[in-house]
């Protein structure tokens, strides 16, 4: 049951993504994506990764997305650039794309040449909580670094718009 | 369940590449690259899985995502920076008011 | 380690005090000249004060530098000590020249600056008792030469990259067989490297070879110096292709002859260096012939008269090695007295093409003199310096092949044959126009001229001095106890040589009868059957824009020219085509935006997993 | 002591903020130049304690998963050296500028510190983000389009790399259940390496790596990223980010992870012999001072890699030696090609000419470099390049080692063209009234080409001491 239940969300993931590409709208497309994002949480949750799902639905689907509408509302491009690119040209160029996928699907599902692929097990011992905090404790610091050069970004970047 | 997985990362890349490649819309272009890390994400998880060491999985899949949100904000901060240039998202015209 | 005052300390000055004059002469302020010449002035006095206290001394010590065999090591003996006193003197006489000379023109500090490093690395590379420290010392030389060719002036630029890329390329060649040596040697001490002439050695030889006549001047690494000789500083062409090259390229030539590999008389080496020799003595002597312009026609006698010293070494005989020597020698100092001579009549009368020269040897009389010397020595004359040294070039060469023998006979023709005509239409004749303000130069020109002029009869009248002092010790065992200084001892040789000259004589009193002009001296050779149509296609340039290849194609038919247009072809063209369009061709790959960089990481993707599937 | 490389600069961002006002905005200089100079000096004393007791203790552990090796130690110190300068060529730029210059340089010093030092291949992963958005950010600054058009590309091809090195390590941690370089190192033997699996990481991996290092043909991003930011950017960038980014990244993997896999070492060596050759013959195309020095960085990075590939001792030995070289050397003719376009208003090869009588330092430094860059003894370029090419000789690399020397003739070519065109010639009557740079122009490019001289002729002396100590 709970296999079948991931087969579909796969299936809807991979769906979605095509529609990011295939929908004309970018507004759209970047809906597009969120439902994506959304999806994935679920199958994150389900894989039993919740903290990281959290993560994937409030950072990926939200924060993104919001960062996605906003630019489109400063470049106030929902209908500019979409004109520039030709209806038909358009669909010829992304035609192919679901037949690709349906294709290599195809040839994957026959062949199955991913399944000598090996892993290992090991036994759990730690939460997530103290792997975080213990051993990738490096990674932390990292990402505060990051996170302070994107507020030193944002800030650059943005600023002398308002001057203008 | 091995295979079908790795199988839907496969077509998340190819999805993700193409449209990187023929896109010509610089907004269009993030989307693709955050289609391309979603397959980056399931991977991750799924290693997790496989190897029964979800907690650190989790925690590389945490950094990720913060690192990725990140680069998107100062991504978009260029993209709009770009558009008070040229007026347009389209990357051919970046090239044309370059000559 | 040492004392500041000991002799192994002493030879590091050779080095060190021209290298510091040179930085001293760049910081001087721009516009005084006096204080410039005079340091250097003071700079190459002090070098020579050095060589002669240095001189016939013999020290040595190796300074562990870095891995790899590269130790910091210098020996002093015999022979490098009497090549650091030559270039001492030389270097000595020519800024002296250079004082008169140069006043007046552009990048003064420049040339002196360079002139003193080409002191400095000329010593420390003959000095150096490790390939690769000399190899360093040889390289710094292809610098300093593209920097003094440029001080030139106009039109400089392109023959400096000529010659920077032909002596590269050489040099290239040598770095390789250097290498080789140390492969095979398992060392690159010089003083421990004894090699049979084994494939790979021979194969290393011939490379190492290569850069070494090359370095001298040899065909078919010769083309920029004709064309230097109008571009470049006279002094230059006097210091670096007529004296320094020569003196370091044939040092080397016969440091590897004698003491790194064991070169055989007769062996297959021996032939490929004696028909090298031969070759470049006739074509260059050929091309010197019909020449109109004075530097010109020097700098092809330069070349042609190289042919000599490789002709004398690769017989490997004794006496051919004493010749080659000798000859090296001796060059140096004709061939630098008639560079100064030909700057003192271009200072003096304004000009260097013949046909507007004649009648200076009224005006300048001692300039006159010392040319009169120095033709006579390199026409081989008795009993001038060159006539003893070419008639041991010549015994060597006949013991080892007669064919060898007639080239370098031909050549001594057409070298007396063309200094006649030099002579005669620059100095004699009539004036072809107005010189009644021409005056002789000035004192510190002459000097320089007058002592190398002086050395040129010494060399010759008492040649025991040179030969037995300096050049047989060179030789020790291999000599047998033979000695070649005094007369010649094969007389019939003489008889043949004299025969020669006396030809010479007669074809240019034919010659000026003929044309009534001292310029169509060798009218009737140029235009003769058959040679005439070759000189006619070299003259107008129809195959070569930089007019390099003028000389391939004398007696030697088309396949020669060939030859030598497919080398320039290579060295102008086909090189720079290649890298220009593999540019272009990866320009416009690589040029497009955001897809293009992300399709071209795809592709590379690709070309790994192939490289791997290769690989695996 | 690893972690005060990381904490001092970030104690520096903390500070400065702190006593934000707008008075105090002009001390932020200042803290810049003692940020540097704190990791300089750190850097040098670390250098000094490793090679003091060199073959009893060469790797020192700290509590958390940091460590320092002679090799990181001397990029450590060259990171300050290149932030130093770059920080004094800005000097004369209005005091909010600097404010925001400075603490990115910051950040970009913990990303590489951080890089440098670690010892996990996610951790690498983490810092090199770091690095990367520090780097957008700058390039970004100038806000032209340019520039912007450059920052972009860099962020677009760095995220594709970001998206294989996270793929390959999912591999790695799949296969091995572990990220740590010594344990990966333990368990990638080379039987491993014949599975699939593992080579689909290592392509992956070597993509990844060579897009961050801007190897050819991952390098388009590098000409748009060095030659469109400000002075100061550039020279921080093609001196040192990319390559304590990606470069270093490739080395110190191929030193501690796959020693034992030659797969990965002939495919960067073969990958680094095409950026010698491609990145030289594109420079020689070039029109444009500064592309053609970032043409020439691509060429000479591959010597860096092709070094590193080599697997021996000597081979890494010449790879950070031409690392340093290379920063200091290519830093130099940044600031100066920075320089004159600062005084002429021109970048383009064509336009210049003639500067050697005006600009006299600028050009002779430029000379200094371009000699070292060409591998021209006594400079310091020379005793890498030399050191690269007989440990390619060494492993069998005979044809890499014969095309690396001949592709210094190239080098040599286009610097020719470069100087020819750009100082030497004569003054054309435009840049008659040319003055020489101003005063952190000079000083920076008269520090660099100092160390250039003095690495030439110093170094034979330092290789001599390592060979006693019995390294190679």
């Amino acid at each position: 049951m709970n296999n079948t239940v991931l087969y579909i969300l796969l299936g809807l993931l991979v769906f979605s993504a095509l529609l990011t590409a295939m929908i004309k709208n970018t507004l759209k497309a970047v809906i597009a994506l969120a439902v994506a994002s959304v999806i994935l949480t679920v199958i994150m949750f389900l894989m039993g990764a919740p903290l990281a799902a959290v993560f994937e639905l409030s950072v990926a689907a939200g924060l993104i997305t919001a960062i996605f509408v906003s630019t489109i509302s400063l470049t106030g491009s929902t209908t500019k650039s979409d004109q520039t690119e030709n209806n038909k040209k358009r669909l010829s160029r992304y035609i192919y794309l679901p037949i690709i996928i349906v294709i290599v699907a195809g040839i994957i599902l026959i062949t199955k040449p991913g399944l000598d692929f090996t892993s290992i097990a090991m036994a759990t011992e730690d939460t997530v909580q103290s792997t975080i905090w213990q051993v990738r404790n490096l990674d932390i610091a990292g990402q505060i670094m990051v996170i302070l050069a994107g507020v030193f970004g944002v800030v650059i970047l943005f600023k002398e718009r308002s001057k203008n | 369940m091995l295979s079908t997985i790795f199988l839907i990362v496969v077509l998340l890349y190819i999805i993700g590449f193409y449209y990187l490649i023929t896109t010509k819309n610089l907004i269009r272009i993030l989307i693709a690259l955050e289609v391309l890390t979603k397959g980056l994400t399931l991977t991750l998880i799924y290693v997790g899985q496989l190897t029964g060491q979800m907690a650190t999985a989790q925690s590389m899949v945490i950094t990720l995502i913060i690192i990725e949100v990140v680069i998107l904000a100062v991504a978009a901060g260029i993209i709009v920076n770009i558009f008070n240039h040229t007026d347009s998202l389209d990357v051919r015209e970046i090239f044309r008011k370059n000559k | 380690m040492f004392g500041l005052t000991s002799l192994e300390t002493s030879l590091f000055y050779t080095v060190i005090i021209p290298a510091v004059t040179a930085l001293l002469v760049f910081t001087l302020p721009k516009k005084d000249f006096l204080i410039k010449s005079l340091v250097s002035l003071a700079g190459v006095t002090l070098n020579l004060i050095l060589a002669i206290y240095l001189f016939g001394k013999e020290a040595s010590f190796s300074l562990p530098w870095t891995g790899f065999g590269l130790n910091f090591s210098f020996k002093l003996y015999q022979f490098s000590s009497f090549i650091i006193l030559a270039s001492a003197g030389f270097s000595f006489l020519i800024v002296l020249y250079s004082v008169a000379f140069m006043k007046g023109r552009q990048l003064i500090k420049q040339f002196f600056a360079f002139l003193l490093i080409t002191v400095a690395m000329v010593n420390g590379a003959v000095l150096s008792n490790n390939l690769l420290l000399m190899l360093f010392f040889w390289e710094g030389l292809l610098i300093t030469t593209f920097v003094l060719i440029f001080t030139g002036g106009k039109n400089s630029f392109s023959t400096a990259v000529k010659a920077l890329v032909i002596v590269g390329v050489s040099d290239l060649l040598m770095t390789l067989g250097i290498l080789m040596i140390g492969w095979i040697a398992g060392t690159f001490e010089m003083d421990q490297i004894n090699l049979p002439m084994t494939t790979w050695a021979g194969f290393a030889f011939v490379l190492v070879m290569i850069g070494a006549i090359a370095k001298a001047g040899s065909m078919p690494f010769h083309t920029w110096i004709p064309d230097a000789a109008l571009a470049a500083p006279l002094p230059f062409m006097a210091f670096l292709p007529a004296a320094l090259e020569k003196l370091l390229g044939i040092y080397f030539l016969a440091r590897i002859s004698l003491d790194l590999f064991q070169f055989m008389p007769g062996s297959g080496m021996s032939i490929m260096m004696m028909s090298v020799g031969a070759i470049t003595i006739l074509l260059a002597v050929f091309m010197a012939l019909i020449q109109k312009d004075f530097k010109k026609l020097l700098s092809y006698h330069a070349i042609s008269q190289v042919g000599y010293m490789i002709l004398g070494i690769g017989t490997a005989l004794p006496v051919g090695i004493v010749g080659g020597i000798f000859h090296m020698i001796n060059h140096a100092m004709y061939k630098s007295t008639l560079f100064l001579t030909g700057g003192s009549v271009e200072k003096q009368a304004g000009t260097t093409d013949l046909t507007q020269l004649g009648g200076l040897g009224r005006k300048m009389p001692v300039t006159f003199t010392c040319f009169i010397i120095a033709a006579a020595a390199i026409s081989g004359v008795p009993p001038l310096n060159g006539f003893f040294s070419k008639e041991l070039v010549f015994d060597g060469a006949l013991e080892s092949g007669t064919i060898f023998y007639i080239a370098a006979l031909l050549g001594a023709f057409l070298t007396a044959a063309s200094f006649l005509k030099l002579g005669h239409s620059a100095f004699l004749g009539k004036p072809t126009r107005d010189i009644s303000q021409v005056k002789e130069a000035s004192l510190p020109m002459l000097i320089p001229m007058i002592v190398i002029a002086g050395f040129c009869v010494l060399f010759g009248v008492y040649n025991p001095l040179p030969l037995q002092n300096l050049i047989q010790p060179v030789l020790g065992d291999r000599l047998a106890g033979h000695d070649y200084s005094g007369l010649p001892h094969n007389w019939i040789l003489v008889a043949v040589s004299v025969v020669v000259l006396l030809l010479a004589l007669a074809n240019h009193i034919y010659g000026v009868r003929r044309t009534k002009k001292a310029i169509g001296a060798v009218d009737h050779i140029h235009y003769a059957p058959g040679l005439k149509q070759m000189y006619g296609w070299a003259e107008k340039r129809y195959f070569d824009p930089y007019d390099i290849t003028r000389f391939f194609v004398v007696i030697f038919s088309k396949i020669l020219f060939g030859i030598d247009r497919a080398i320039d072809w290579f060295y102008d063209k086909f090189c720079v085509w290649v890298t220009t369009t593999a540019s272009k061709i990866l320009k416009k790959a690589f040029s497009g935006n955001f897809a293009a960089s992300v399709s071209w990481s795809l592709i590379g993707i690709v070309i790994i997993i192939v490289t791997i599937m290769i690989l695996m | 002591m690893p972690t005060l490389f990381l904490l001092i600069p970030f104690i520096g961002i903390v500070l400065l903020n702190l006593f934000y006002t707008k008075k105090l905005k002009k001390l932020a200089f200042g803290t810049g130049i003692l940020v540097t100079l704190i990791q300089m000096f750190l850097a040098c004393a670390l250098i000094f304690q490793i090679a003091g007791n060199f073959f009893t203790a060469i790797e020192i552990k700290y509590f958390i998963n940091l460590s320092i090796d002679l090799y990181a130690a001397i990029i450590l110190f060259t990171i300050g050296l290149i932030a130093f300068i770059s920080l004094i060529i800005r000097r004369h730029s209005d005091n909010d500028e600097i404010f925001n210059f400075t603490q990115l340089i910051m950040i970009i010093m913990i990303g590489m510190n951080g890089v440098v030092m670690v010892t996990d291949i996610f951790s690498l992963y983490v810092f090199l983000e770091v690095t990367s958005v520090a780097s957008f950010v700058l390039i970004a600054k100038k806000k032209e389009l340019l520039a912007l058009n450059g920052s972009f590309k860099y962020l677009l091809m760095s995220s594709i790399a970001t998206l294989m090195i996270l793929t390959a390590v999912a591999i790695f941690f799949m296969t091995f259940g572990t990220l740590s370089y010594e344990g990966l190192g333990a368990q990638l033997t080379a039987d491993a390496a014949v599975s699939t699996q593992i080579v689909l990481a290592i392509i992956l991996l070597v993509t990844g790596l060579s897009i961050k290092a801007g190897l050819v043909p991952f390098h388009m991003w590098v000409p748009d990223a060095y030659s469109s930011p400000s002075a100061s950017v550039s020279v921080l960038l093609a001196g040192i980010v990319t390559k304590a980014g990606g470069v270093y990244a490739i080395l110190r993997l191929l030193m501690v992870v796959f020693p034992q896999i030659v797969l990965i070492q002939e495919v960067f060596a073969f990958i680094g012999i095409i950026s010698i050759v491609a990145g030289a013959l594109l420079a020689i195309g070039q029109k444009d001072f500064k592309k053609m020095l970032a043409y020439s960085s691509i060429s000479q990075i591959g010597y860096i890699i092709v070094g590193a590939a080599c697997g021996t001792p000597l081979g890494f030995l010449g790879a950070f030696l031409h690392f340093f070289n290379h920063a200091t050397f290519k830093s130099l003719l940044f600031v100066n090609a920075s320089a004159v376009e600062a005084q002429t208003g021109y970048k383009e090869l064509d336009k210049l000419q003639g500067l050697a009588g005006k600009m006299k330092i600028t050009s002779w430094t430029s000379v200094v470099a371009f000699l070292s860059t060409a591998g021209i003894p006594p400079f310091s370029g020379f005793w890498s390049k030399v050191i690269i090419i007989i440990a390619l000789w060494q492993v069998g690399f005979i044809p890499y080692a014969i095309i690396a020397l001949l592709a210094s003739i190239l080098t040599l070519a286009y610097f020719l063209i470069l100087q020819r065109k750009v100082f030497f010639g004569k003054t054309s009557a435009e840049f008659e009234n040319t003055k020489e740079a101003n005063n952190g122009f000079i000083s920076a490019s008269m520090i660099l080409a100092i160390i250039t001289v003095l690495v030439g002729i110093g170094f034979p002396f330092v290789l001599n001491f390592l060979k006693i100590k019995g390294l190679f």
